[in-house]
């Protein structure tokens, strides 16, 4: 039997949030819904006012009421480093270690004892907040996030401050957007409707899927990280591609389908086994799940199995990205979604 | 249906002051998945009927506090953030403002989230109706 | 017996201070020293990384420490608002709010009963933190520093609210620079050292005497204060003046002695009688102490003369402000200046 | 005694990068009776031996960080004020840097308090050896 826990992150529900249909509270008890036991929250997403009323007794007192009334556990805070708030400069140092043990401090204030944090996160910053971390009891997790992979030049540069500080604080939140086996079918249904053609299509999917076959050249460390991106992007044959579609004819659909498809990325789920040690939490992200519990795109069962051959005992938190390519023309159901996600999980994870 | 609405369609209307037309307002929501500080709105861009509004021209009002956009810059206190599906009134300084009838709006919407490698550009186009 | 009380402001030893030779405890020591028992502090002046260290127990309790040790009472917090702290927006009258409640806060965390606010601070923001300043116990007081004046329709203004309201916590602090019987003699002989002419300077004191012998006529209140002040200026014929200081080959050091001379103004010691139910704190300044503990500028005697004849029972402050008129050529002694502000206090009050 | 000192007199000297001579730095301290945040520090202005310095060629270092007088419009963090009494280090990008001798320096420190109707310059004239 396996101890891999569900959780959902709130994040999914935004088309709902956006259009008033649901409130932070109606949110945990969708959560609830599904039979999440875990709950990730963006607290700049439903959090108004950000940050003054995490320091209001009132709100965390209402906070953690919710988490009795739904049964549920405050698991992963994601958290923004806003370095650029202002236009003229990047914040110092400190100013940004300030910044990182602020959110260290709410999440800790709202029971969270995982942090997510972006890529773009310094190093230093890192470092520099790592001893206020443990001594609140909050993981730094940074995600793992499409272009992004373990195994990889780009996660060396972490483990080797993981080992040089021997830290217990800071590890990987793997987002399961780097398991794509092929480009999420919302995403291709969005070019159709907007006019891209089938043989651009097929150029781009062939494309992905020689990708995969082949093995993605991954992407490497670099402050820079439009740098490292659009070197990524090259090292992975982005521009034979782009020139395909061009010579087939390709509209602004087909370059934008073109384009879009190097944001997904595949990775060995053995990744997972091999850097399990460093994981402490996960964003199961998905784009669509079908009423037959199939996610075209992300390997949920081949991911989840390594999970569990890997010991894993942290949540698996849903994270559904499939509004973003239907809200311009079509509905959203995030609450069906994330049900779907969830049964599939829990059959995946054979509770 | 026909996308998620980002304009409050109720909102569109002439201002006046002192008895006299001097601009034309709306509400709309930010186009991104969370709350911002107004110091990342790194620009509003608005152009009526093919014309391009002044960017001086254009205010921005949240939690009851208007901004020139030249003045967001500096805005981080949380009172003022451009909360996740809320609207925010903008408002254009235009002698006269807008004739009655109906009206082409094509809007963007540009912040900055400081781990993006680029600025991000939400294209808000909409028609609208003054009456 | 009057129970008038005597203190002494840490602004007044800003020279010693600058120079290294005395820090925050020493200021105190010094303090304590002149007979003084309540102490007025600039929290930006004397606290490095304002206003970090008050919000810590260590620094919070260290304060207290001293206050026990040089037997002094927290009686007056300096506080400025600084609501055009960036250079593109005055801050909202939310953020100047908060900003208000800050320092309140911070007084408050730190033992003072007072605050002193200066004329720039708009109304709405001193109405907008006056129930929290009854909530912690601070008194909101208004700065009457030269060229305003208690008895004047800037005065009324404030009066009317007061009144409106019925608020306990809100009045005024004289700045006793209001009762100059003329231009201090440390103004004087810096004009003299930086080559202004006997006849320039006889004009500039001339119609300082005139002035005060036919009345000031008073400032008005208008929230563009430089206005304000050119107008004040203007009605008390400083045009005139400066066209008989150039007529009589003024130079740089003459016109400067002769702007000057309107940072100065003479009120009647009546108008402390008048309002002494809004009156919680006072600024003693003065320019220069002679040996003879004589104020040649400041009314000192018959001001606190008032002060008595009112049963005023707070603190007179002591706020020595004749260093920026030595240092550019002399040395300054604000310590020895303290000593003997206190004794001519002391002696005034009839301790 | 000729005046309260401003300038760290040992603290004018060349900076060198990587072998190659690239300004000039000094200390000094504010002229103010408190300590401020670098947003109200609206200008440093520099003459050196008679010659004005370009203002982003200007830098100022507080407690270890080093800002161009455009980043300290937005400076408001408490461990970045000008305390009152301490020296901040201002440097100038200057290829070759100064050399060797006696210089004139005429600065103005130029900040603005919120509750002052103008801008308070402080002028700040000195001269200097460089060894
Ligand atoms: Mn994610
Ligand atoms: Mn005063």
């Amino acid at each position: 039997m396996s101890n891999i826990k569900r959780c959902v992150s709130l994040y999914s529900y935004q088309d709902e949030y956006y259009l008033g249909k649901l409130d932070l509270e109606g949110c945990l008890r969708e959560t609830a819904k599904t039979g999440a036991t875990g709950v990730e929250l963006l607290a700049e997403q439903m959090i108004k006012r950000f940050p003054l009323p995490i320091e209001t007794e009132e709100f965390r007192s209402q906070w953690f009421d919710w988490m009795e009334k739904y049964n549920l556990t405050p698991v992963c805070y994601d958290a923004f480093l806003e370095n650029r708030i202002y236009d003229n400069r990047t914040l110092t140092l400190r100013e940004q270690i300030q910044m990182m043990k602020r959110d260290i401090r709410l999440a800790s204030l709202l029971g969270f004892h995982n942090l997510r944090t972006l890529v773009s996160t310094p190093m230093d910053v890192i470092e520099g907040s790592m001893d206020y971390a443990a001594k609140m009891d909050v993981k730094i997790g940074l995600e793992v996030h499409a272009p992004f992979s373990l195994n990889s030049g780009w996660a060396d540069g972490y483990m080797e401050m993981i080992h040089r500080t021997g830290t217990k604080h800071f590890g990987f939140i793997p987002d399961m957007g780097i398991f794509c086996k092929n480009i999420p079918d919302v995403v291709r249904e969005k070019a159709r409707r907007h006019g891209a053609s089938e043989e651009c299509i097929k150029i781009v999917d062939d494309a992905y899927a020689s990708r995969r076959e082949k093995g993605f050249v991954k992407i490497k460390y670099d402050l820079d990280l439009g740098k490292a991106n659009m070197e990524y992007r090259m090292a992975n044959g982005m521009k034979e591609m782009m020139d395909a579609v061009a010579a087939a004819g390709g509209g602004p659909a087909d370059m934008e389908y073109a384009g879009t498809s190097f944001t997904y990325s595949w990775s060995e789920p053995q990744d997972i086994i091999d850097n399990i040690d460093y994981i402490f939490h996960t964003h199961a992200k998905f784009y669509n799940m079908h009423e037959d519990l199939q996610e075209t795109a992300v390997a949920v069962p081949e991911v989840v199995e390594a999970y569990k051959k890997a010991g894993y005992t942290g949540y698996l938190s849903s994270e559904y990205e499939g509004g973003e390519h239907l809200r311009m023309d079509l509905d959203v159901d995030s609450i069906e979604q994330v049900r779907r996600h969830q049964e599939a999980l829990k059959a995946a994870i054979g509770e | 249906m026909a996308g998620r609405p980002i304009y409050n369609p109720d909102s569109f209307q002439n201002i006046r002051e002192d008895g006299k037309v001097v601009g034309f307002c709306f509400e709309m929501k930010a186009q991104y998945y969370r709350s911002f500080t107004l110091s990342i709105l790194r620009d509003i861009r608005l152009n009526v009927d093919g014309e391009d509004v002044n960017r001086d021209d254009i205010r921005i009002t949240v939690n009851g506090e208007t901004f020139t956009l030249e003045e967001t810059r500096t805005v981080i206190d949380p009172e003022y953030r451009w909360e996740f599906g809320e609207y925010a009134a903008v408002s254009v300084r235009k002698e006269g403002g807008l004739a009655q009838g109906t009206h082409s709006l094509r809007g963007m919407q540009i912040i900055a989230p400081s781990y993006m490698p680029f600025q991000i550009e939400a294209p808000c186009d909409t028609e609208f109706e003054i009456r």
